[in-house]
């Protein structure tokens, strides 16, 4: 019953509890150094990143496509650098990102509030329930001669055209969240004396608070697409912009140009993502759900 | 509303506001923005603002709902406006650019007889260009339908995307105006016809100048103030190519966030001509041609045409005036 | 609905109940939990409820609480009273930390910060839990759990307290200290406490009054009072004695039904 | 205290409970008979249409713009009946229909597995995580060279934007409910004997069941506008479909038809809404969550 | 990481720990939940666990059953043994009816339909749910759930059973009952059983063996075998003297740490 016992019966807490179930045990006994962990949640994007660029410049390499068809890496890089360099790329960027963060703020403020209503008010949910995925599947391209009817060719038109596209979204992410609010939490939340407004302050709201969030994601996705749609709709006093900048690149056939504004759309996303993934992990934490799986 | 109070406003400046799209066919517009000669022209009583478009509709869209006042556009909306309206949205005012419109096919075809079993594409279902291949498919023999059937498959989509399947082969030719033209000359394509052969003295319309009615009524003198500035637009472009070509790189690339090429312009550029004739009658034309391949009904285009602030700028000037329709 | 039965009256602090019916569901499924239970708590009184398990205890503390509606009958529970309910499950919110539970019914009767951070912190003392705050819900124990749900409905200062074993979870220590303090506050409040439990002996150890609620349908078959002088002790003899006669008349109602 | 008394007690189980608190409560005391259960279900929708089509008529009545740019109701329903009655509408929606639903399918597929894969396994997450969104975010246009490329013009390009479109949505669902399936329900089930796939079909794939639905149903309207747009991509000869029949209402300026063909989008939603909403009130029944709120 | 403490044995049926350390948390939040903990259980053992509110029980259980690491120490609960456990909380699937949450374990050890059927009427009979088995859990009373979940539990048909308070939310009699069933399963199936309770009496019932666990950190400071001669009652006086000692000890061990 000595070391040779050890090495059949020890592999319990380690070997066996492997592949998937390892995940699915909280691995906070591998309190890794604050080093490590950064290099664990970085080379798998590295990695990806990589084995994509790899994966496109084999594919030129074949001489598959012409390159004015499929550019290779280098030529789209070395077009990403000018761009990067250019004025118009920061000035569209600001211009962009600007109607995008209004956009979006206003969809929030609209698709909390319809959601809200729609959750928790029967009459509501019964005359405008169905009608917000309806919403949501209209394309933005429809809603432009009435961006246009009611805001003429301002702003405004497509702050419309962003709010029409993502409010749908949020209010879904709200009465999700609001629907599978466990029924013991609401009575507690009553119970304690929380009615009303308050009920929803208290207990509701921060009970639907990984659906909203969930829901502002798809929300931000809806806003962002609709808006490189609508900043077509009418460049305004020469102020150009990233969806204008998209599609221009596409009409004129520039290939390089339109794969560098791709990535430079792909980076907005993936900073948007990471502050959405980040308040999602401090709700995950507060919870307790965190550390159940990967991340 | 802002819009009506703006244009029927007698006191204080008018605001007037023009549509372009930055577009070599859009020559005269955005060379008379970039140089600033609408601006002179119209003088301190009149306050110009642009609004630049990607496609027709938009630019309709603004016109009907009123906001705005006057756009560059081609032939189609502008019978689209005009129609829909019934009559009464839009006049045209003055012409801007002809011609710039070919076939361009894959090298291996040679004749027309070789499009039969090919596919084609243009620019939109029933635009111009559809409507001039299909109209000439059908003078050659060759039968298109609305669905892409018949002897040759008719593909509308964008041009942007035309250059992409021509590329790859998916298509076989296409009847597309400049740049496009020139894109898929460069990609390895060949003008099989060159639509000004088709026309009489070789000229057709493809943009032209409208304003819309409300404007043309509240304020005559700032339209005729554009037209000034129009006619002396392509006055500049036509006397000086290399300059406007520059300055529509250089416009183009202030909006779209990178100069177009200018060896494509200067590619493009001779087959355009830059006329203040609207050409009426190839837009008449056109319709009735619209008409023999089934994509329209008829529709009339009495008064479609309002050339008298262009002939009295004309004719200030000793020039010819142009026959009004 | 009861014109033929007399009508509560409302008095701070009573609690009465007229023939009051719950079903769940309808048609074939529907179950009768509660059936025409008529029960006056007087105000200042301790009333233990015990049953078989699934008999309907947390159904009339639901009820009572006005978190669901009766079928038939009438519940009054005193005008404008809100009843405090401690949940059988803990019921705590997990987005919040320990002192933010018990904080929440401060803050939504508009209490002052300091003068909330005071209460929380006398509270969790109260529970044994005062080096619990920063904790949050998942982090606790069940035992631990059960105290802050405690404290949480302590903190609703209201005249009647619903309590649905609200001990089961603590060893027996813990739960004689609460026991203790649960007396105490109860006589310093004079709170009218309706108490559900599945222990006898802390029935008798508690109440001034046992009722027995028979299962499916739930009603009162059996009520005696416990008049043993406080402070009373678990383990005393008069406190088994009570428990002893309670236990025997719960076997056989349990007993009747095969359960 | 005898009746008086009683008027002034009995309002608890009635008045007291009354506004958003009566919501609160399960209404099964309201047993309603089935008729008046449509009736209820059914006038809040018909008199929230009724308003609409009132205001509209309105705004047309006061002449505050052209008819052209705004048509009334009368114009555009005229114009829907003569479009119910074409052909056209017909084969359009049977074309955009099987596409929404065969490019629904591939992208639920994609999504499904995309979205397990980063939820349960860390360097999945890491490396991908952040990229679905991004990739959301991703206008349809920007991805038509490459589906040309790809597909040429064949209607696999159209689905291969579609799935573009809609899978990341359908992910972005299931990653979310994945990560907040409860702790304790995970571990139950492993100790129960669920491991590895028998863990997903078991526990985690039911438990996150509604936000999957959720996220499907953000997925579903992703998906039809992809479609819409990428329908323009290919016209497939001797196939006319409702992407192509809006654009072409909008290129002519036919503002009725525009209108005709928004409404007959808003049906096709409102219908895939029901399918959704019924699966989502089955699911809800089930966990014991429904009647909370209004429905 | 034990290298100068023995390891443990396998045997189907044996747990054996050996300074087992578990720690919540990092940094200054660490809890230090189990503290060397080394027990051996012997196969067909019946263990009670007894101990203070958040002494580390349930801890203890979920890293026997393999679902948590230990910071230190090893256990070993035989080759291949999967142990049963029971959780505090019923932790039922609310999806599942709740013959569906009784049938997962069979259906997940593939036992033919009809097979399953059966086991699954025979077990809810003997949690006295039979008729019960199309509700789902949120129909349930908590005593109900409890049960339930005792049921999915005992269908996993495993050596070694780990049992959370199963019993906490039962009434009396009902308990006995299920004391009884218990007792039978255990010794018709030689299980091996880990039976954490608050009831020190219902521990003496039960267990061979009852272990007392102190509070922060968890360890084993009292360990007494129960000779009682089956078939036991809860209310002889051999029972009686054998909880009120290990009460003793308990209030000794309470009273030590102000809880
Ligand atoms: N939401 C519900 N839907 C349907 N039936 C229910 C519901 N809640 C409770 N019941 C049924 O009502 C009866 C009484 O349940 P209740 O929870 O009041 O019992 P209890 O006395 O608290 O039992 P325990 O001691 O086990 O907690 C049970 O038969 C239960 O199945
Ligand atoms: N996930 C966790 N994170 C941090 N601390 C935890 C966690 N789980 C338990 N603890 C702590 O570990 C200690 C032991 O908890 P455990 O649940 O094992 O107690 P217990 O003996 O089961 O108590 P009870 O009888 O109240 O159920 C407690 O102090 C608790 O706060
Ligand atoms: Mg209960
Ligand atoms: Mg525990």
């Amino acid at each position: 019953m000595a070391s040779d016992t050890l090495a059949t019966t020890a592999p319990r807490s380690d070997a066996e509890i492997s592949g998937l179930d390892a995940l699915e045990i909280a691995g906070q006994e591998k309190a890794a150094t604050r080093a490590s962990r950064i290099w664990a949640a970085t080379w798998p994007k590295v990695a990806a990143l990589a084995l994509a660029i790899g994966l496109w410049q084999a594919v030129v390499w074949t001489g598959w496509k012409d390159s004015w068809a499929l550019p290779g890496p280098a030529v789209v890089f070395a077009d990403l650098w000018h761009y990067l360099l250019s004025a118009s790329l920061w000035e569209g960027l600001a211009t962009t990102a600007r109607r995008a963060v209004v956009g979006f703020a206003a969809a929030v403020a609209v698709g909390l509030v319809l959601g809200l209503g729609v959750a928790r008010v029967k009459v509501l949910r019964a005359a405008l329930g169905s009608m917000i995925t309806a919403l949501q599947t209209m394309p933005s391209i429809a809603w432009f001669p009435l961006a246009i009817l009611l805001f003429q060719l301002s702003e405004q038109a497509i702050f419309f055209v962003v709010v029409l596209g993502a409010a749908p979204s949020v209010a879904n992410g709200v009465i999700h969240g609001v629907d599978y609010v466990p029924p013991l939490l609401v009575r507690a939340g009553r119970n304690v004396g929380a009615r009303g407004l308050n009920l929803y302050r208290y207990v509701i709201a921060p009970a639907a608070l990984p659906a909203i969030v969930a829901g502002l994601k798809q929300g931000w996705a809806f806003a962002w697409r609709s808006l490189m749609a609508g900043e077509l709709l009418v460049v305004i006093a020469e102020k150009t912009s990233i969806g204008a900048q998209l599609t221009y690149a596409r009409d004129f056939s520039d290939a390089p140009r339109l794969m560098a504004i791709m990535i430079v759309i792909l980076v907005v996303g993936l900073l948007v993502d990471a502050a959405f993934g980040a308040a999602d992990k401090a709700i995950r934490r507060r919870w307790g759900v965190l550390d159940q799986a990967g991340n | 509303a802002c819009g009506e109070d703006d244009a029927s406003g007698d006191s204080g400046p008018v605001t007037l506001r023009l549509g372009y799209f930055p577009n070599i066919t859009h020559a005269p517009a955005v060379v008379g923005v970039e140089k600033g000669i609408f601006a002179d022209k119209l003088g301190s009583g009149v306050k110009l603002e642009t609004k630049t478009f990607n496609a027709g509709p938009a630019a309709v869209e603004a016109i009907f709902s009123g906001a705005l006042d006057a756009t560059y556009i081609g032939p189609n909306p502008t019978v689209n406006a005009f129609s829909k309206s019934k009559g009464e949205a839009v006049r045209v005012v003055s012409g801007a650019a002809s011609g710039g419109v070919a076939l361009v096919v894959k090298p291996e075809i040679t004749s027309v007889e070789q499009l039969r079993g090919r596919k084609i594409a243009t620019p939109q279902l029933g635009n111009t260009q559809d409507v001039a291949l299909r109209y000439f498919l059908k003078e050659k023999g060759l039968t298109t339908t609305k669905e892409g059937g018949g002897d040759v498959k008719v593909v509308p989509q964008e041009n942007s995307q035309t250059v992409e399947t021509f590329g790859s082969g998916a298509i076989d030719g296409a009847w597309v105006p400049e740049p496009f033209v020139s894109r898929l000359v460069n990609a390895g394509g060949k003008v099989l016809v060159d639509e000004r052969d088709l026309w009489p003295d070789k000229k057709f319309v493809i943009t032209n100048l409208i304003v819309s009615t409300k404007f043309l009524k509240a304020h005559p003198d700032a339209v005729k103030k554009l037209v000034e500035g129009q006619v002396a637009a392509n006055e500049f472009v036509n006397t000086k190519p290399d300059e406007s070509q520059q300055a529509i790189s250089d416009h183009i690339g202030k909006i779209t966030g990178k100069p177009l090429d200018v060896k494509l312009i200067k590619q493009a550029w001779p087959t355009l001509e830059f006329t203040n004739d609207p050409i009426a009658s190839s837009l008449k034309t056109g319709l009735d041609h619209a008409v023999a391949v089934q994509l329209t009904e008829p529709v009339d285009l009495n008064g479609l045409y309002d050339l008298s602030y262009l002939n009295d700028v004309l004719k200030a000037q000793g020039k010819p005036g142009v026959t009004q329709p | 609905m009861t014109s033929t039965t007399t009508t509560p009256r409302s008095a701070t602090g009573q609690v009465a109940l007229r023939g009051v019916t719950k079903v769940y569901g309808r048609g074939e499924n529907a179950v009768l939990a509660l059936d025409g239970v008529s029960l006056d708590v007087a105000p200042g009184e301790f009333v233990c409820l015990v049953g078989a398990s699934g008999c309907g205890k947390s159904t009339l503390l639901n009820l009572v609480a006005g978190l669901d509606r009766v079928s038939g009958g009438q519940i009054d529970a005193g005008e404008g009273v809100n009843p405090g309910l401690m949940f059988q499950e803990s019921a705590l919110f997990p987005w919040l930390t320990v002192e933010g539970n018990v904080e929440v019914p401060l803050k939504l009767r508009g209490l002052p910060r300091a003068e909330r951070r005071e209460r929380v912190a006398e509270l969790l003392r109260t529970v044994h839990l005062a080096d619990f705050g920063r904790k949050r819900p998942h982090e606790l124990s069940g035992g631990m759990r059960q105290r802050v749900a405690l404290a949480r409905t302590l903190a609703l200062d209201t005249p009647v307290l619903l309590m649905d074993e609200p001990f089961g979870a603590l060893d027996a220590m813990t739960r004689d200290i609460l026991h203790d303090e649960l007396e105490r506050i109860w006589s310093e409040r004079r709170l009218t406490v309706l108490f559900v439990t599945h222990n006898v002996r802390e029935a008798a150890r508690l109440a001034d009054r046992i009722i027995l609620l028979s299962s499916r349908p739930g009603r009162i078959i059996y009520s005696t009072g416990v008049d043993v002088p406080r402070p009373r002790r678990i383990d005393s003899p008069e406190i088994a004695a009570i428990a002893a006669e309670v236990t025997d008349r719960l076997r056989t109602e349990v007993g009747r039904h095969g359960q």
